[in-house]
């Protein structure tokens, strides 16, 4: 077992690794670029070192820096959460060489995995279905054949970026100039394929533990259909409506990559319930949790207890229904753009069946240096009811003022016909805005009344109080 | 729509024509509590500067305050820009019955060993700057006032 | 179903209750004295009823008004939560001449068990082991019988109060004596009894959901044997070790005494698994949160769905084991007595399996007039080794500076050898008292150095700069 | 136990008859971030004024304050009695030569409309109230200096 873990991410996903390394006594490290230095996870590690960089992020991903501090501290494990480096097998063998346990699936493995087209060619040797694809290698009309709407997707790709949909010939070849351009700058990797566009898909996926020998169990499934920007903001365990076959297509293609440690193998399901392997998330996912609460297992010590060579238990139960719904900084009135400002005001849900894993702090600034998650609240109840429900009073228990959130938005498309349903895919937020209604009047005035008594001028106007005094410490009164 | 004082004791804003009569009950930091038109209506509230955040009923809004003077002075009634501390004027931005824009620095004071630049709250002309360059003056003096351009 | 429930109780339990209340869309009032006006409750509820009484507790004491406030906001229904008025079948009785159905059981039935003869009696005629009771009605040589060491307890008492213990004959009539006063100052009633004193027994009990016609499952058990001041301070899910036959004994006398809604049977343990009868408590209890984290029922909920005529459900599984520390304002080095203060940093773990229900909030004073609970840690974990390993964790991230707390000791507690190896009993914490070591030289420098520069004297003789601006708004820097 | 300051530039403390060298890191409210000989040490802190709460390393300590000034002075050197903000004399409570306990009164004043009574910090002998009553003081000045009896 692994004595001190070095954690190479930020954020709540740092927290939530370092709170499972406190409970198993192992010491936990911390890098932090300066901009994060009163950040929670720097707080929370037993040591921390800091990155030195002028572009925030590019600290976070500085390979060079973040097994030095390993040397520094001692540290014989990182953990790399998602994000940044998990996913990087160059990163994972550097690790190796520096005699760094890198808690994740073999550099082989990742590889594997990694590149879409390898990874399309290993599930359709094992059974799994694949959709039709083509490789595109001259201007985009040997895609043709596929007939139209088509996607155009990078080889090396992921999270969506490079994705461009086709919906006639007429476009095909200037989406596929852009396609190749984003994938050369995303992924310093050209190639691209197209496969036919299914509309109104649902993103269904398997969480699954391999052993990297062969072996393979599966934790459940997750609906993460809900997404906005191709980016999932809420989802669910398990989910609802698995196809005949799936889980199995994703332990088979697991055991074929003798995939190691905690991943994830995704698909797409079309309304008519036909699915197609996506591809495989070789690391812990932003969604873990959902998995947590129905099976009762801590993915993070799972991880850790395969990174030691510990045989894979026996699948878990699966317990309830359980949520997650992505706080962003970001305004879904504007196509979700991403929003910044310092959080003056935070108060965090609480109660039976809620967790949440937050990576901010009252008093933090939120630019647009890192991505815009801020926390994750998480329920759990016994039936998928009792779960909305119980998301909706921790939606309405979740105060966050001074920067601006997609938590409104997120308890109107909660109490939304279709999600209450179950009745989701993944173009529901595009088709279905749902802007927010105009307050009644009287709600209307009292937000202007609230507002303007902010205001120490007509705070003296109102009250000729001296304001210093007023407003200092505890209680106005 | 934005709320302004139209009576004291009691305390009523006026808001898109209604009046409302308002009273304030304490509250713990990031909260408020008010009485309206005999209403209770209590949420939290977040002063960013330019904005006020305000969370009422589960819902939370963004209320942005044009042309608010940063620092040491605002608009106590409409037309004029009071200090809210004693200190010194440093210097003057502007001339009287010069066209100024919300946001438009009018005067640079130093109170407190910190320097301040009071701004235009609207769009307007300058009426008057009663303190002269360099002279003192006390909480709740007049710095600038303002007309409307009409 | 009932529309609006008026809450008669303030801090953590009123916290809890409302949050199921909203869940359920059931609305909530909230009552409150001027002391607790910022108090979480208060905010938490949709509206809210001023109590007015010199005495901040008698104001929650006070039937009358809250009838008045029942009628005045409209509420259907009351929930008691615990203490205050939530075993009075008096007011039980109001509520239903009222008209407000009350959330708990039948007075008849919380008279049956309420007074500790009658239940002792019921007990037995179900074939419960009860212990051989002498009522005693004169000076106490009746009880002599029994033998040395005795317990003399109060026919009308619980939470310990009235209990004297007595060791030989010398001592007895003075004994009797004084648990008479006391039994008629705290319960209007000066009947007492004699009992053998079991010597280091364990307390265990059973969570009932009765359904008032002689309908009851149960919801597993709880080991609540590590009490101080004969009050409970941490409480665990399921017990370990129970006798054959307890559980079933438990149901017994839930069934006779047509118990309606949550309550709980308590027993007493004897180091030679010797199981004895103690007590009905016909409520919800502190500790109802450990039961709930292992069957994943909100038993606030069930209160509700048993009120409103519901059948009972099937009993439910457990998983895992689930621990609550009750983390109070007093000093365990001064024999636990309450301390006072305002709560100036707070400051609440998060994580996986970690639920905090507080009744507090950051500024908020704490004074004598009410119960030292400030808030409850509740851990889950998939076995108890793993649940102590979380609850160190969430003590460890637990912050409340501002007024003294059992937080630390209870970490000292639970590392200690006998209750890491489960090995509790009622008289642990006597026998065992943990002082905190004196901390190593470098860390007491720490501490007095990092006080020392909390003050603006000893800050602006060693920064020399202007301490308003230094301190006013955001970080310091 | 406790500290007291024996140098600056480095800032060195002086515990139990060991010195420290001290450097304070920034640190968000309710914590503290200091670097004691070349360490890091981090935790939470709150001043509740007769004590101070110190969180370090999951442990809690309380680090009592014995006779602290209350309100808007404090002990800068050992004897001295200063003003934080400037304001006025009211009322003195003690004369120069007067014994007085930790906590008697000393100078009631009035600064920023708000009246604050300065206390003695210690069992002491009152050497010198050098701002007369009704008399204007500014921030920095010495209000009251006292001597040790004995």
């Amino acid at each position: 077992m692994v004595r001190k873990v070095l954690v190479a991410n930020r954020g709540e996903i740092a927290c939530r690794v370092m709170r499972t390394l406190r409970e198993l006594g192992i010491a936990s490290v911390a890098v932090y670029h300066v901009t994060d230095r009163h950040a929670p996870h720097v707080a929370l590690a037993d040591e921390r070192i800091e990155l030195r960089h002028a572009v925030p992020v590019s600290a976070y991903l500085d390979a060079g820096q973040l097994l030095a501090a390993c040397t520094a501290t001692g540290a014989d494990a990182l953990h790399p959460g998602y994000g940044f480096l998990s996913e990087s097998a160059g990163f994972a063998e550097a690790c190796a060489r520096a005699g760094v346990v890198f808690i994740g699936p073999s550099p082989e493995a990742m590889r594997l995995v990694g590149d879409k087209l390898s990874a399309r060619a290993l599930a359709a040797r094992v059974g799994a279905p694949v959709s039709p694809a083509v490789t595109i290698e001259d201007d985009g009309r040997s895609a043709a054949a596929l007939g139209f709407p088509l996607l155009i997707k990078a080889a090396a790709g992921g999270g969506g970026k490079g994705m461009r949909i086709v919906r006639g010939p007429g476009e095909l070849a200037a989406q596929v100039a852009l396609a190749r351009s984003e994938a050369e700058r995303y992924f310093g990797d050209p190639r691209v394929y197209a496969e036919p566009l299914i509309e109104r898909p649902r993103h269904l996926e398997v969480q699954v533990l391999g052993d990297g020998r062969g072996g393979a169990i599966a934790l459940g499934t997750r609906d993460c259909s809900i997404q906005r920007r191709h980016q999932k903001l809420i989802e669910e365990a398990p989910a609802q409506g698995v196809p005949a076959g799936l889980v199995d297509a994703a332990l088979a293609i697991a055991r074929a990559a003798r995939y190691g440690n905690a991943g994830t193998v995704e698909f797409v399901v079309a309304p008519d319930g036909r699915y197609q392997f996506l591809e495989v998330n070789a690391r812990l996912q932003v969604e873990h949790p959902v998995t947590e609460r129905v099976t009762g297992w801590d993915l993070v010590a799972a991880q850790l207890a395969i990174a030691a060579g510990e045989p894979l238990p026996a699948p878990p139960a699966i317990h309830g229904c359980a949520i997650e719904c992505r706080i962003c900084a970001e305004e879904p009135e504007h196509a979700f753009r991403p929003a910044t400002g310092r959080i003056g005001v935070l108060r965090l849900p609480a109660g039976d069946g809620v967790r949440v894993d937050s990576g901010v702090r009252e008093g933090q600034e939120v630019t647009a240096a890192y991505d815009s998650l801020l926390l994750k609240l998480v329920v759990h109840g016994a039936s998928r009811p009792e779960a909305l429900e119980r998301m909706q009073r921790a939606l309405a228990e979740l105060v966050v003022l001074g920067v601006a959130t997609n938590a409104d938005y997120l308890a109107r498309l909660i109490a939304s016909a279709p999600f209450q349903r179950g009745d989701v895919h993944t173009q529901l937020i595009a088709e279905h805005p749902l802007p927010a209604a105009p307050p009644p009047p009287a709600l209307g005035a009292a937000v202007e009344i609230a507002a303007a008594l902010a205001d120490p001028e007509v705070r003296r106007a109102a009250f000729a109080i001296p304001e210093p005094y007023a407003s200092i410490g505890g209680f106005r009164n | 729509m934005t709320a302004a004082i139209v009576g004291r004791n009691p305390l009523r804003f006026r808001v898109d024509d209604r009046e409302y009569t308002v009273a304030e009950l304490a509250a713990p930091d990031g909260e408020f509590a008010l009485v309206i038109d005999g209403v209770r209506v209590t949420g939290h509230r977040h002063d960013a500067g330019d904005r006020v955040f305000v969370r009422i009923a589960g819902r939370t809004f963004v209320v942005p305050r044009a042309g608010r003077a940063a620092g040491a002075a605002g608009a106590a009634s409409r037309g004029e820009l009071r200090a809210e501390m004693p200190g010194r004027v440093v210097r003057h931005h502007a001339r009287p019955g010069q066209r100024v824009a919300a946001g438009d620095p009018l005067v640079t004071v130093e109170s407190m060993k910190l320097q301040l630049v009071i701004a235009a709250d609207r769009d307007a002309i300058v009426a008057a700057l009663p303190v002269a360059e360099h002279a003192t003056f006390d909480r709740g003096d007049v710095l600038a006032s303002l007309e409307d351009d009409a």
